[in-house]
């Protein structure tokens, strides 16, 4: 049943400190992919027929810790082995060639650790249960993160993700909590039945604790202050499966709270919901187009995803709100479809990083290109990975965004003029993410695959390993499989979309894609055929350089002057506080080296995070002065402390 | 017959009126020496309080009490102190934050407070009002010894009239708790007098002074 | 009669480490006392759990109560003797500073706190508790540095002071009890005073005068904010296993004390006022403690303020009351005990390798001394009350009982500041543990003793975090229904 | 029959795309007192190079063969969302705008891809240029179609198609006013045409689409001639259908379908010469305006879409 992937995870990475299995990752993928296939298996059945399996392993006096799977969990528990079977191949090689033995053992028991504790929060069924798998979670990605090293600099991005983790953990801890005045238990079946009947103000606190909490880990702006700096710094498995997973996973949370829990609420929720998600995507993908750290920028790809999901979230939130359930039904079936895209090809983006940086030990794109005749296979699923993610049709990219386009156009069918204007215009908005994205992947291509090596090591980079090129492969089939034939695929998920938001009948859109798509993709190929005709034998001639002899890979774009345009139209996003040193200063006319480069500081750090931790130290600097050494003060503290407590006692008590 | 009750009941009303001038005559006092005879001094006064409520409630347990009274806070205690002296041969003069007259004004304050404090608070409390007021007055005046002096022995001395204060608050309340109670907190306080009598030879040998406000390195 | 042999036995071995002066024997003798006192109180609690509460004459007795704070002190007094025979190896032999010394005090110290958690009669707990601050005031200044002699000073001279006020409280207490007409004799005993309480009618302004004094007093020694200011100095300037006595036992004790009057108190004059004093009491010390957390520079009185911390979320659980409340504060101050003796031994190695604690001069302890980082790390992790850690499972009751109660004032307080104490411990533990050492990198393997202290300390913080036995959770549910 | 009708659609539009080109390069010679090329023009050029042989830059991988192939494929399938004659379409009823708009990103993406993989500067410089214009086109696009859509209450272009043939030309809303104007400007962008781009210069300051191809010649360069004049005509029958689909036929009688295709070239004719016009017009912008170009396209598209919800009341 769907949760011996946990159990059986478990004793895998237990049985990793035996010293027998030094080389134990085949075996352990090997055990992974039987349990994780089992899971799949399992919740395939029970996704479609939505009966409910439990597990109660422990009565955690005096509080429940079980676990038991609906759909909604079943459909997050596939995305999660999706996932993490492909990576675990990927991760055969990758690990072995990279660490020495001890760190690997530490670092496949983490592995299975976090994509266990992520089938825990998914499968649990009490607040509990959900908590603790949660926290477990946090953990285990701190803990890769860590192995990979701890220098001065990746110190302070683990401890600020671990710092803004906690601080959301507390706030879904306190949106938890929040139900048991009304619940009486934190069993999520208990929580369901309080929902129905919440006062509003509760509900209102409920939803923006819940908003909160699951978007600080989902990376919503200004929330994501953590993401492209925890990312980039993990091992590439674990980059891949944070992005990929992780914040599924508070994406589940948010699902289960805003639809489940509340089933929905008044408007403005969805508004709210829907210009967060606007903001990410906008945002992240700009942050994005600026990076040329191929790990940060894909971290800042992950935030743009989101927010693309929240988008759909927020749609259907707000056709809940005019209970439009047909329309939500859509919408939310794109945003969880979109989720499971997005899981998929960015885990496989991150995978295509790890093995460019495995086989040219950097991700910097200034340093790479011409990686497509080196790796092909690499480049290729890359290349695939890249049209899925700025959603190019027969990719599964563009099913997810095409239904919540077309949610958005159902927006218009609502009688009331906010929702008329806001959805429509949220189209465009989407466009222009989906615009910015491509350019964005056109940099990212162009520069690290194609043209010519920008560095040594890139020059002699090698095709990656066997088993990392199948992990990749697989992700990339799955990629294109869902791409070109989204039927067999949306017809689970509508349904449960169907179910969340209690809608009667399947939105006829997905209908209409499902039995599109494949006919275009025929005729696609059968064009591609017969224009491929038209070819001739190729012959090679140098590169035409208005013809000067000697054209190095210097004069290429690099990935800084391509996205050059792009930062000067949307320049006032980016803040970025420019460093010109003109040396010797004295002489600033006939200077001897001019040193000029740009560190682009998100301002959020300085703006929002900044002054509350100032203030928060100052405050505690202040209450140390009234830590005097002397000890008469003390005295007079207690003194103080007892009179006033008399003339309490005497005036009010 | 009659005069022995009522010289005892004449001492039950005008005892409180010394232990009031002990307490401005400490808050006042600027040699160590002196402290510590009004210390033995007040707790005199409180032994025969102790005896003769003893007679007057036919209390043997009462009699036991005052005699360890006297041999502890009459005699004991203060021969100790000096010897403590004569050993430490630090300077005899108490250093205090507030002046001499500053001191007597807050000791008649705190006397006037207490005042205030019986009425308002153990209102419904028998007991011999300005008995327990003065108790209270000295649990203040110990606290304002301990807060304002900065001499360790002088913060030994607060602390002793604090105790004063509390017993006698509890022998004009309830004439005395349990006598192995009472005998328990005896011996406690010794201890912690002996304790406190190490620690001044320890601070000595490790500050080359007995400023408490000077031992200020924990902080924060 | 069972209630007088763990006395019996302390108060034996300190007269008979005193007299030993060859420092391995008294080692040895003070293990085995230490274990023959461990398993006296393992059998009392036993005994309670079975038969309900014992006495002994009329100042003796043990109740649910009583026997769970008797195995937090049992096990964890175990944990610190076997710590303290690999740590006292280095002690000098001079007058006060041997380890006969250090021993003779530890079980006087010992004794003085199973007499506050035995005593059925309040004026001896007051003894008891006065007696807890004379015997563990010498330990405090054991090293005889500066620091060590001020902070004795400051130790002794506030907690006095502080107890002081309690004996008035507990006069105040004895006066209404009489003046209701309960005979002297049993005016001071908590459970015939607790018992009598329906049936006789205390003067409740006389008896809110007389917590407001006990809560002070008793609060200068668990720690309250702004009673606390003995602690940081006492924990940091101690001996390594002292601290953890201090620390995990000795506040305990303290707490155990208030809830007793606590008790009383809230049958006289109604539950309200008494816990909204501790209510009051442990906001202030967890947003004190929480925040000087952030800005300490010292590892032990990182710790000492934690401490604070955690009896002020044990003080809330309590002013909460309810079920859920009540489990998680006595929880809490149990798992408190165990994270927090594990860290003070972690603290203990690194001075002892380091030769300092000051955080901003240690770097790179995990290449320094690995195994005693794995044990300040498991501790960290457990102390900020993350799972599968067993403070997890206490403050979240707690946090369940507030929010259930609706008291969001203090679910969110204590919710902050959890964050904040977070980021605190974070930032310093992360900086201590990593980076590049400053001093030779020297592989010092843990001794046998510490792994086995290690050991169980983890494994209780790991097993009560995972699966409360059924024992053990019988035995809290008793606690707590004495509370009710 | 109808799909044999709308694949006759696709292919006249196929082969009938680079007349159009060269009628707008006629028309402009006209209007600048040249004598200009031949109509036909275009197609030689595409003989001609079809029959060169295919010179690759040493540093291309596969990509840069396979953009041109990419490219051709996706216009030639966008166009068959577009009714001409009749009010179908092959995919003009079951796809819908959204299909169509990112089957052209498809192609461009690639194109921009095969730029780069040239390995020269210009390719690189062109492809930047490419991804900014076109990244910032798409949003006023898609504006502009869903004003159309919310407007017919129907995502595919044949449903927009016959909303806009039941009604006459004076009851078309401003919608269709503003969602012209927007989605006649992204047209400019999206062909490569004045004042956007030049497709007759080669001057490295200005080009964009031409900097990219740089590279390729041969029956690449055929391709991608190609596949840009099919886009041209794509656009064009695009808003006719949008905006102007009077007279297409709506029985199949031969009589109703020769006045389609006369009503069908008439209507090209004048769009093609309102493009000569313009391009002959107005002078190229400079880089950093064809941003603002775009900005006010979006404007208009996002107006647009207010006014579908103002109007509904």
């Amino acid at each position: 049943m769907g949760l011996n992937s946990q159990p059986s995870l478990g004793t895998s990475d237990r049985s990793l400190f035996d010293p027998r299995f030094r080389k134990a990752g085949r075996l352990i993928a090997g055990l992974v992919a039987v349990a994780t296939l089992g899971a799949c298996g399992a919740g395939g059945r029970s996704l479609l027929n939505s009966e409910v399996r439990k597990l109660n392993p422990s009565l955690l006096a005096p509080f429940p810790f079980t676990f038991s799977l609906d759909r909604l969990g079943f459909f997050f528990l596939i995305l999660i082995c999706a996932v993490s079977l492909p990576v675990a191949l990927f991760s055969v090689s990758y690990v072995r060639r990279h660490y020495s033995a001890a760190r690997q053992k530490w670092l496949w028991a983490l592995l299975f650790l976090f994509v266990a504790s992520m089938a825990g929060v998914v499968a649990a069924s009490s607040g509990f249960a959900f908590l603790v798998s949660w926290e477990i979670m946090s953990l285990a990605s701190a803990g890769l993160i860590l192995i990979e090293g701890s220098s001065g600099d990746r110190r302070h991005n683990l401890f600020i993700y671990l710092l803004m983790t906690h601080a959301g953990t507390a706030a879904v801890i306190a949106a938890f909590l929040v139900f048991l005045p009304h619940s009486h238990s934190l069993d999520f079946a208990a929580i369901r039945a309080a929902g129905a009947t919440l006062p509003p103000g509760v509900r209102m606190a409920l939803f923006l604790l819940a908003f909160a909490g699951f978007g600080t880990k989902a990376g919503i702006i200004p929330l994501h202050l953590w993401l492209p700096r925890a990312h980039p710094i993990a091992p590439s498995p674990a980059s891949a499966l944070m992005s990929g997973v992780m914040l599924k996973i508070a994406v589940y949370g948010f699902v289960r709270f805003a639809f489940d829990f509340l089933g929905g609420g008044p408007a403005w929720f969805g508004y709210l919901v829907l210009v967060a998600g606007a903001a990410s995507g906008l945002l992240g993908v700009l942050y994005a187009i600026a990076e040329h750290d191929l790990k940060r920028l894909l971290a800042y790809h992950s935030v743009e995803n989101i927010g693309i999901i929240y988008l759909g979230l927020g749609a259907s939130l707000i056709f809940m709100a005019h209970n439009a359930r047909v329309w939500a039904a859509l919408a939310l079936a794109g945003a969880l479809l979109h989720t499971l895209n997005h899981a998929l090809f960015k885990s496989l983006l991150f995978l295509g990083a790890g093995a460019i940086s495995d086989s040219t030990h950097t991700v910097d794109l200034e340093k790479l290109g011409g990686l497509q005749r080196r790796m092909p296979v690499t480049g290729a699923v890359f290349l695939i990975g890249c049209c899925s993610i700025i959603g190019l049709p027969l990719f599964n990219g563009f099913i997810s965004e095409w239904m919540i386009f077309r949610s958005f156009l159902g927006g218009s069918t609502l009688l009331n003029t906010n929702a008329q204007t806001l959805l429509p215009l949220m189209a465009g908005v989407l466009a222009l993410i989906g615009g910015l994205a491509a350019a964005c992947f056109v940099k990212v291509f162009g520069v690290a695959f194609l043209g010519r090596p920008r560095s040594q090591e890139a020059e002699h980079a090698s095709e990656a390993p066997l088993s990392m090129r199948a992990g990749m492969l697989l992700l990339a089939a799955a990629c294109v499989a869902i791409g070109i034939w989204p039927g067999g695929f949306l017809r689970p998920i509508v349904s449960l979309a169907q179910s969340l938001v209690g809608a009667p009948a399947a939105p006829p859109e997905t209908l209409l894609i499902a039995s599109v798509i494949p006919w275009v993709a025929a005729a696609f190929l059968a064009l591609l055929a017969v224009v491929s005709v038209l070819k001739r034998a190729k012959r090679q001639t140098p590169t035409w350089a208005c013809g000067l002899p000697g054209l190095t890979s210097r004069m290429q774009y690099t990935s800084t002057a391509f996205s050059k345009p792009i930062r000067f139209v949307f320049g006032r996003v980016y803040k970025a506080d420019r460093k010109r040193e003109v040396l010797p200063a004295d002489q600033p006319y006939f200077p001897g080296s001019i040193s000029y480069h740009s560190v682009r500081t998100t301002s959020y750090e300085r703006l929002l995070y900044r002054p509350f931790v100032e203030g928060v130290v100052a405050a505690a600097n202040q209450l140390r002065r009234l830590q005097t050494g002397n000890i008469q003060v003390y005295l007079l503290y207690i003194v103080v402390t007892l009179v006033s407590l008399l003339l309490y006692l005497r005036f009010a008590g | 017959m009659g005069i022995l009750e009522t010289t005892a009941a004449r001492v039950l009303s005008a005892y409180s009126v010394f232990l009031f001038l002990t307490i401005l005559a400490q808050a006042a006092a600027r040699r160590f020496s002196t402290n510590v005879l009004l210390f033995s001094l007040q707790s005199a006064i409180i032994a025969i309080q102790v005896a003769v409520i003893g007679y007057h409630e036919k209390l043997m347990e009462a009699y036991v009490v005052a005699a360890l009274i006297v041999l502890l806070k009459v005699v004991g205690i203060p021969y100790a102190f000096f010897r403590l002296i004569e050993k430490l041969k630090s300077p005899r003069e108490v250093i205090s934050a507030t002046s001499a007259a500053e001191s007597a004004f807050v000791a008649v304050g705190m006397i006037w407070l207490s005042y205030g404090a019986v009425r308002s608070y153990a209102g419904g409390v028998h007991a011999p009002e300005d008995g327990l007021a003065a108790a209270v007055a000295l649990i203040l005046t110990g606290a304002f010894l301990m807060i304002s002096r900065r001499k360790a022995l002088v913060q030994m001395i607060g602390l002793l009239v604090l105790e004063n204060g509390i017993f006698l608050a509890a022998l004009t309340t309830t004439f005395g708790m349990p006598l192995i109670i009472e005998i328990g907190i005896f011996f406690d306080v010794l201890i912690g007098l002996l304790l406190m009598g190490l620690f001044v030879f320890r601070i000595r040998d490790t500050f080359d002074h007995l400023d408490v406000s000077k031992m200020r390195k924990l902080r924060g | 009669m069972i209630l007088l042999w763990p006395l019996g036995i302390a108060i034996f071995g300190a007269v008979v480490l005193f007299c030993l002066a060859n420092p391995r024997t008294a080692t040895r003798v003070a293990l085995v006392l230490g274990a023959a006192e461990s398993a006296v109180l393992g059998d009392i609690a036993w005994q309670v759990y079975r038969h309900g509460a014992l006495t002994c004459g009329n100042y003796l007795r043990a109740d649910g109560l009583t026997a769970f704070f008797l195995i937090n002190l049992g096990l964890t007094t175990g944990l610190v003797l076997i710590y303290a025979s690999g740590y006292m190896h280095e002690a000098g032999e001079e007058r006060f500073f041997s380890p006969r010394w250090f021993y003779a005090l530890v079980f006087l110290f010992l004794f003085t706190m199973l007499g506050v958690c035995l005593s059925a009669n309040l004026g001896l707990l007051w003894i008891m508790m006065e007696g807890t601050t004379l015997a563990s005031a010498l330990l405090v200044g054991f090293y005889n540095t500066e620091g060590a002699v001020e902070a004795g000073w400051k130790y002794l001279v506030v907690c006095t002071v502080g107890i002081a006020f309690a004996l008035f409280g507990t006069i105040v207490l004895y006066l209404a009890a009489v003046r209701a007409g309960i005979s002297p004799s049993a005016a001071l005993d908590w459970a015939l005073l607790a018992d009598a309480v329906p049936r006789v009618a205390l003067d409740p302004h006389l008896v809110k005068l007389a917590f407001v004094f006990v809560i002070v007093g008793y609060g200068t020694k668990v720690g309250f904010v702004p009673m606390h200011s003995w602690l940081p100095d006492a924990h940091a300037e101690a001996p390594a296993p002292v601290s953890a006595l201090l620390s995990a036992v000795l506040l305990n004790c303290a707490l155990y004390a208030l809830l007793r009057y606590d008790n009383i108190v809230s049958r006289v004059v109604g539950p309200a006022f008494p816990h909204t004093l501790l209510l009051i009491f442990g906001l202030l010390s967890i947003v004190v403690a929480g925040l000087l957390i952030l800005v300490q520079r010292d590892l032990k009185r990182l710790l000492a303020y934690s401490s604070i911390e955690h009896m002020g979320i044990a003080a809330i659980g309590f002013g909460l009351g309810g079920p859920l409340g009540l489990y998680g504060a006595l929880l809490h101050t149990f798992n408190h005990s165990m994270a927090k003796s594990l860290l003070f031994f972690g603290a203990g190695n690194v001075r002892q390798k380091c030769g300092t604690v000051r955080m901003d001069r240690i770097r790179g302890l995990a290449r320094i001394l690995p195994q005693t980082t794995g044990i300040l790390a498991i501790g960290g992790l457990a102390i900020v009350g993350l799972p599968p850690f067993s403070l997890f499972i206490s403050e979240f009751a707690i946090l369940s009982q507030a929010f259930s109660e609706s008291h969001y004032l203090v679910s969110t307080m204590l919710l902050v500041t959890l964050s904040v104490v977070f980021g605190g411990f974070l930032h310093h533990f992360m900086r201590m543990i990593c980076g590049e050492p400053a001093q030779t990198p020297d592989t010092a393997r843990l001794l046998p003793s510490e792994w086995i202290v290690a050991g169980i300390a983890v494994a209780c913080l790991l097993l009560f975090g995972i699966h409360i036995p059924h024992l053990f959770n019988n035995m809290l549910q008793q606690a707590a229904a004495v509370m009710r | 029959m109808t799909i044999a009708l709308g694949v006759l659609q696709v292919v006249l539009l196929v082969i009938g795309a680079p007349l159009l080109r060269g009628i707008v390069g006629r028309l402009k010679a006209v209007l600048q007192r040249r004598r200009g090329a031949p109509i036909w023009r275009p197609y030689a050029d595409i003989w001609k190079l079809l029959h060169k042989e295919d010179l690759v830059p040493p540093s291309a991988s596969g990509v840069f063969g396979l953009a041109p192939l990419l490219l051709l494929v996706t216009s030639i399938l966008a166009t068959a969302f577009v009714p001409l004659l009749t009010n179908s379409a092959l995919l003009g009823s079951a796809g819908d705008f959204i299909l169509m708009v990112y089957l052209l990103a498809f192609g461009r993406f690639f194109l921009a891809l095969g730029g780069i993989d040239g390995g020269s500067a210009f390719g690189g410089m062109g492809a930047s240029r490419e991804a900014l214009v076109s990244s910032l086109a798409e949003a006023p696009l898609l504006l502009g179609l869903v004003a159309v859509a919310i407007q017919a209450s129907s995502a595919s272009i044949v449903g927009m198609t016959q909303w806009a043939l039941e009604r006459n030309f004076f009851n078309i809303s401003a919608v269709h006013l503003l969602a012209f104007l927007a989605l006649g400007i992204v047209a400019l962008a999206e062909t490569g045409r004045m004042p956007v781009d030049n497709p007759a210069t080669h001057l490295e300051l200005t080009m964009i689409h031409e900097g990219m191809v740089l590279e390729y010649s041969g029956p690449n360069l055929a391709l991608i001639e190609w596949a840009s004049a099919i886009k041209l005509g794509f656009m064009v029958g695009l808003l006719i259908a949008l905006f102007a689909p009077w007279g297409m036929a709506t029985t199949l009688s031969p009589a109703a379908l020769g006045l389609a295709v006369v009503a069908m070239l008439a209507k090209m004719f004048a769009l093609a010469a309102a493009l000569a016009v313009i391009e002959s017009g107005i002078a190229k912008l400079r880089m950093y305006a064809v941003p603002d170009f775009l900005g006010v396209a979006a404007a208009f598209g996002t107006l647009a879409v207010i006014f579908t919800a103002l109007m509904k009341r």
